[in-house]
């Protein structure tokens, strides 16, 4: 029962984390029907800011997490409005393949400027935790956890109570429509997708705190993104962090009852039943073209 | 003889709503039936639970004999049905014989070869009056021809029963005119057909039988004179207040 | 795709004329110097080179089917690739039997695994099919990596082919070159008769209006489970053959993103539903990235990315496609694509 | 319009043939280069593929570090003698971008263009398809990082290790914290990643305890190259072993120690195959990386010493001097493979690849790196392997004994 318990709060613990790396990777798919398989690299891309302003200049990663997202809002914003805005009425895998190519100019990018050695962002408050009867809460990763999900918050009531959200949102169900309303498309785009990277961005400088990383590490945040994103519908806010928590907790217990090696099959494995037996999402609404309807 | 297309009690519902509810008819060889109604009436959904692109919740769907209820859209091709769509599908990057040739192709009365599929699509083509278009791409077709386009890649499948979704919105008069004149003439032929159209004025002088629909349920299903003169058909397309002015109009000539 | 003006005749009603004489003169005169090359000029290490070159025209010509024809842009292709290698090493190491045998086997572990597949996944559209067959071809290497008892795990899997304990002789460079030579050509054939017959009419009907295709009588299901399923065959023979020739394989590189990767990328630079398409983008490009590793060591990968990307905003329908719109309009114009995608 | 048309068929056609003539150009320019046994001019051509880019390159910078050490103070002290014949040293590098079968295709070329000698690209993997290619060229390979033990079950004759073998690594912990914690360690737990190499030296690991009287109370696998080893301490946590032996790569091995230290797992020591001698080690952990065990191929404290080199401690002096960073393990593997290759030559007097190979096979000498001379299959298998600690942020050596600079700290951090 304890093995249990742990097992679910380390769960719970990793999931609110991995619900912030891909909530912005899901409001990118849902808006655009744009594929980012850059996401990682922008995660990445935070989680060095983080570490360079603490190594170089003291600045603590709550803080640097900050100038992550400040700064990787206005790269997404550039990306989006000068590059990826030009391909995206082409067919899907075109804009696949131009964020697959972006991810490999970012990531060798960052070899090239950090090389691959594995960084860390140290904290005073690391390496202890919280003891409540037999559970251990890390006090690292519950502050991981709770700014990620207050962040994640934060972008459900911006979505929901803002001007630029709701147009987002708008733009998102019907661009024609929302052109027509006086929606700015082309900037609306711009902003979501920095949105989207900024979020990546702070994720990646809190990621630092509670593990290593290093630039290969960009295909595992694009694919748990992808999971996450399937899981908790395109799109879909509560869902991402839904799905978050939800693919935490499988693969703690997955690590814990079938083994370690088969954490990552389990993963893909409820990936694609999702994807075939509710293509929609868990929480998300039946979505157009998901599924083939003849 | 057996009808070609029965249809029984008929439904889908989506969600909460009736989009077609318990609709009965049937069809006999070389009969013409008329399916009008206003718009969300149901009518595409019906062309839509015959050809099984839908699925319906409840009835059955009986093409030669044969129940077909549930198959899926090349089965009901098999059983030598074709259908045109409300909105145009041509296949963008075909040519205009190409997308004309599919329909030779596949289906049961498949060509031998793509060559045949070819030749055969030539003569649709000259026959729906789209044969200078042949080699042009579909994007850049006017409105009639895009109909006509749809028309003729059902017609190469050369079916027994036709399926035709407003295949007469937007055109001009003339064009109307000579879209009825085909449909005459495969009637002629001995096809069956069933036209749905959002304007009844055209569809009443070649439809054997008129069935209105409304609020995806049957109105009135009858001869077209009889049809044109249902108070409920009246009031379902031109509202309550029209029709009891209609009705005290005719009570007056009556009385007179 | 873009919508790209035909100038072409009707199909089917081509006669053989001149030009289909000289075609077919250049044709044997390209095979006829294929065939020599090996003998008369490449070095040893140039055969090797290249038959990976050989090997990806045949990868992207089993891509092209689902992705080009079909327009199901897989991202798993490379599960058939890794599962063709693994049956045959695993036949070839274990029980010891021959490649000529070990190679049908593997082809025929693509078909039925594509089948199987196929039959849920290609219920899917556009990205949820992407990523479900990506999820699928990541998922089975997680499988090959625990059954380490039969695939040897991440240690990977050794034919015995070279040195004291082999029991099979080895094809050398030569011998590789050959066979990845016979099976570009092979893959290149099949989707010329594919793009040709009623089935790759079917195929690009379904690529562009899966609901009109249905109507038209066309078995969506059937057509598109046969496209991966000849998808599949492709590229597990790809896969077996590569599997020999490397000697030891591992589970990373077998089910690599990739190799995925690669194969759609030379498809859609091509040009993707062509025959030559995926020829010439897999030849391009394999020989722009060797040439790019020898020529700039640190640089080469970021290069490579830079012109994936230029690549996709300036050619977005492909090398063939916009050959042939510069031809038939009498000029080149590399914005004109541009205007054609953007928002 | 997806049907072919003509045109488009001779553009392809055109490009192709294009393509072919120019490869056809380089072939022939490099075929009138090559023979010579690599050795035109005065000069031994040898080739390294190295992972130079993709997901080894920082090992494989440090490889190449290592190699281009050994060929400055080669040719420093003259070059290489074979026969009556004195040869400058000049080895190639290509990058195998960290793929097997491209490190596999390298060694081809390197074949093509006259180089019958090969140093070793960098890992398992790339080290045993090279070691297939090697085979059947009649190349000579000497292997600077491929430890895992499959390597040389193959029956390879052409391929020789400088490194001690997979299943020492772990061994090495064992023994060192056997002989000199206090009180000793009853029960162990294992943690090990899914790679061929850490498998290896779990198990030679897991043997050691068996045999040094321990109990072997629990046995994890995770996933190769995870950051996520929670799971696996979940499990090992109720059983409160006194040491947690880890078979894996930097990063579970960072991973390792600090979840632990989150999730309350407290062992009286932690023992990791390579990652504790890695700079970055301590520099992500910080004072969470004291205590830590850690073993390595070498040390500056290694005994031994040779011609080129002279001591570990000399190398590890001309090494800071000549790039400006510590001397670590990998740099002096790759150095002491480059040296066995060169003794091998000078052995056999001739640069002939079938003599160099029965040469090197036949050698038996004291290196900087320790004890060089190989068994029947290849591996250096005489060649202990050093266990440090960390000590105040320092790696030190602790075993064996006669180089030890600091005693065992037990319990541990």
């Amino acid at each position: 029962m304890t093995q249990f318990l742990q097992a679910t709060v380390n769960g719970l613990l990793d999931g609110g984390l991995l619900a912030l790396v891909a909530v912005g990777f899901s409001l990118v798919w849902g808006v655009m029907n744009i594929v980012n398989l850059a996401h990682g690299a922008f995660v990445l891309i935070g989680a060095y800011i983080g570490w360079k302003l603490d190594s170089s200049a003291g600045i603590p990663p709550l803080l640097a997490m900050f100038v992550a997202a400040a700064a990787l809002l206005g790269v997404g914003y550039l990306v989006q409005r000068y590059l990826i805005n030009l391909v995206v009425n082409a067919p899907i895998w075109m804009t696949l393949l131009l964020t697959f190519g972006l991810s490999l100019v970012l990531v060798n990018g960052l070899v090239l400027l950090f090389t691959g050695d594995f960084r860390s962002i140290p904290t005073s408050y690391g390496s202890d935790g919280l003891t409540l009867g037999d559970v251990r809460i890390p006090y690292g990763r519950l502050i991981a956890f709770a700014i990620a999900i207050a962040f994640t918050l934060g972008l459900v009531w911006f979505m929901d109570r803002t001007r630029l959200g709701l147009a987002i949102k708008a733009t998102g169900m019907d661009r024609g429509a929302a052109r027509l309303m006086g929606v700015k498309v082309r900037r609306v785009y711009g902003l979501t997708f920095g949105i989207a990277a900024g979020l990546a961005g702070a994720a990646g400088a809190i990621y630092g705190t509670v593990d290593t990383f290093s630039p290969a590490d960009a295909g595992g945040f694009t694919l748990q993104s992808f999971v996450i994103a399937v899981l908790g519908g395109l799109g879909n806010m509560w869902g991402a962090l839904a799905g978050g928590l939800l693919l935490g907790v499988v693969q703690a217990w997955s690590g814990q009852y079938l083994g370690g090696t088969l954490i990552n099959a389990v993963a893909f494995a409820v990936l694609v039943t999702v994807l075939i037996v509710r293509p929609a999402g868990l929480l998300g609404k039946p979505y157009y073209e998901a599924r083939v309807e003849v | 003889m057996t009808p070609i297309l029965e249809v029984e009690q008929l439904s889908r519902r989506f969600g909460g709503l009736a989009a077609v509810n318990d609709v009965s008819f049937s069809l006999a060889e070389a009969e013409v039936l008329g399916v009008i109604g206003p718009n969300g009436a149901g009518k595409s959904t019906l062309i839509n639970l015959i050809t099984g692109h839908l699925k319906p919740t409840a009835g059955r769907v009986v093409i030669g004999g044969r129940d077909v209820t549930g198959a899926r859209p090349w089965a009901i091709a098999d059983a030598e049905v074709a259908r045109t769509f409300q909105i145009v599908k041509p296949f963008r990057e075909l040519n205009v014989r190409e997308n004309v040739a599919i329909g030779a192709m596949f289906g049961p009365s498949r060509a031998g070869s793509t060559r045949e599929a070819n030749a055969r699509a030539d003569e649709v083509l000259e026959r729906v009056g789209l044969a200078e278009k042949a080699d042009a791409e579909p994007g850049g077709l006017n409105v009639a021809d895009a109909r006509r386009l749809e028309l003729a890649k059902a017609l190469a499948m050369r079916p027994r029963l036709l399926l035709l979704d407003e295949v007469m919105a937007g055109l001009r008069p003339r064009e109307i005119e000579a879209a009825l004149e085909l449909i005459r003439s495969l009637k002629d032929e001995g096809m069956t057909i069933l036209v749905v159209e959002h304007v009844m004025k055209a569809i009443l002088s070649v439809s054997d039988t008129v069935l209105v629909m409304h609020e995806g349920e049957e109105l009135v299903h009858g001869k077209p004179h009889e049809v044109m003169e249902d108070e409920r058909v009246i009031e379902a397309y031109l509202g309550k207040r029209y029709a009891k002015r209609m009705r005290a109009r005719r009570e007056e000539a009556g009385g007179a | 795709m873009a919508s790209v003006s035909s100038a072409t005749a009707p199909a089917g009603v081509r006669a053989i004329g001149p030009r289909q004489l000289v075609l077919g003169g250049v044709l044997l005169a390209g095979l006829v110097v294929l065939a020599l090359l090996p003998q008369y000029f490449l070095l040893s290490s140039e055969q090797r080179t290249m038959a990976g070159v050989f090997m990806f025209v045949a990868l992207a010509q089993g891509w092209n089917l689902i992705g080009g024809f079909a327009g199901y842009p897989s991202f798993g292709n490379v599960v058939f690739f890794g599962l063709g290698g693994y049956t045959t090493a695993i036949l070839m190491a274990k029980s010891g039997v021959a490649f000529w045998l070990a190679l049908p086997a593997a082809a025929a572990v693509g078909v039925a695994f594509a089948v199987l597949m196929g039959l849920p996944v290609l219920r899917l559209r556009g990205h949820y099919f992407a990523i479900a067959t990506l999820g699928v071809a990541e998922g089975v290497r997680e499988v090959v990596v625990n059954l380490d008892g039969l695939t040897g795990g991440n240690s990977g899997i050794t034919v015995p082919a070279v040195g004291a304990k082999a029991v099979t002789s080895y094809p050398g460079n030569t011998g590789f070159y050959f066979y990845f030579l016979a099976l570009a050509l092979l893959a290149t054939g099949v989707v010329w008769l594919v793009s040709r017959s009623r089935f790759g009419y079917g195929l690009r009907a379904i690529a562009q209006d899966e609901e009109a295709a249905a109507a038209a009588g066309i078995n969506t299901t059937r057509l598109k489970v046969a496209a991966f399923a000849l998808s599949g065959l492709l590229t597990a023979m790809a896969g077996a053959m590569y599997a020999f020739q490397q000697v030891t394989i591992y589970p990373a590189r077998l089910f690599s993103v990739d190799i995925t990767v690669l194969m759609v990328v030379m498809a859609v630079i091509g040009g993707t539903g062509t025959v030559i398409g995926p020829v010439i983008g897999a030849v391009l490009l394999q020989f722009l990235s060797e040439w790019l590793r020898t020529n700039y060591t640190d640089l080469h990968t970021f290069i490579f990315g830079g012109i994936i990307i230029v690549a996709v905003v300036l050619l977005p329908m492909g090398i063939v496609s916009f050959a042939r719109e510069s031809w038939a309009h009498r000029r080149i114009s590399l914005l004109d694509t541009i205007r054609a995608y953007r928002l | 319009m997806r049907d072919l048309s003509p045109i488009s068929r001779c553009l392809g056609f055109a490009c192709i043939l294009a393509v072919l003539v120019a490869g056809c150009g380089k072939g022939e320019g490099n075929a009138g280069g090559g023979g010579g046994e690599g050795t035109e001019g005065g000069t031994l051509r040898v080739g390294a593929a190295l992972s130079l880019t993709g997901s080894l390159a920082k090992e494989g910078r440090l490889t190449k570090l290592g190699y281009q050490f050994c060929q400055d103070k080669v040719n420093d002290a003259g070059g290489v003698s074979a026969g009556d014949k004195k040869y400058k040293l000049a080895i190639t590098y290509k990058d195998d971008k960290s793929e097997p079968d491209t490190a596999a295709q390298l060694v081809d070329q390197f074949n093509d263009s006259g180089s019958k000698l090969i140093l070793g690209p960098y890992g398992s993997p790339s080290t045993e398809a090279a070691s297939a290619v090697i085979e059947r060229n009649g190349q000579v390979m000497v292997d600077s990082s491929g430890a895992d033990n499959a390597i040389f079950a193959k029956g390879y004759r052409n391929t020789f290790a400088v490194l001690s073998p997979a299943t020492s690594y772990l061994a090495a912990i064992v023994q060192a914290i056997s002989e000199n914690a206090n009180p000793k360690p009853k029960t162990v737990a294992i943690i090990s990643a899914d790679d061929g190499f850490s498998k290896t030296a779990a198990k030679g690991g897991e043997a050691e305890a068996q045999k040094q009287g321990m109990t072997v109370v629990a046995k994890e696998e995770v996933a190769e190259h995870t950051t996520n080893v929670s799971s696996a301490l979940t499990k090992i946590r109720p059983k409160k072993p006194d040491l947690i032996l880890v078979s894996a790569h930097v990063e579970e091995g960072i991973a390792a120690v600090k979840q632990s230290n989150e999730l309350g797992v407290k062992p009286k020591g932690f023992g990791e195959t390579v990652a504790p001698p890695t700079p970055d080690f301590v520099k992500a952990l910080g004072k969470q990386a004291e205590g830590v065990v850690g073993s390595t191929q070498w040390t500056p404290d290694s005994e031994g010493q040779d011609k080129i080199f002279g001591t570990a401690k000399d190398y590890a002096q001309g090494f800071k001097e000549r790039f400006g960073e510590t001397a670590e393990y990998h740099s002096a593997e790759a150095a002491a493979a480059c040296l066995a290759l060169a003794l091998g030559v000078e052995k056999a007097g001739s640069t002939d690849p079938a003599k160099v190979r029965d040469a090197i096979a036949g050698l038996e000498t004291e290196s900087f790196f320790g004890p060089i001379k190989f068994d029947d299959t290849g591996k250096n298998a005489d060649k202990p392997m050093s266990a440090i600690q960390i000590q105040d942020g320092m790696p030190v050596t602790i075993f064996p004994a006669d180089q030890a600079q600091a005693k065992l700290q037990w319990p541990a951090g």
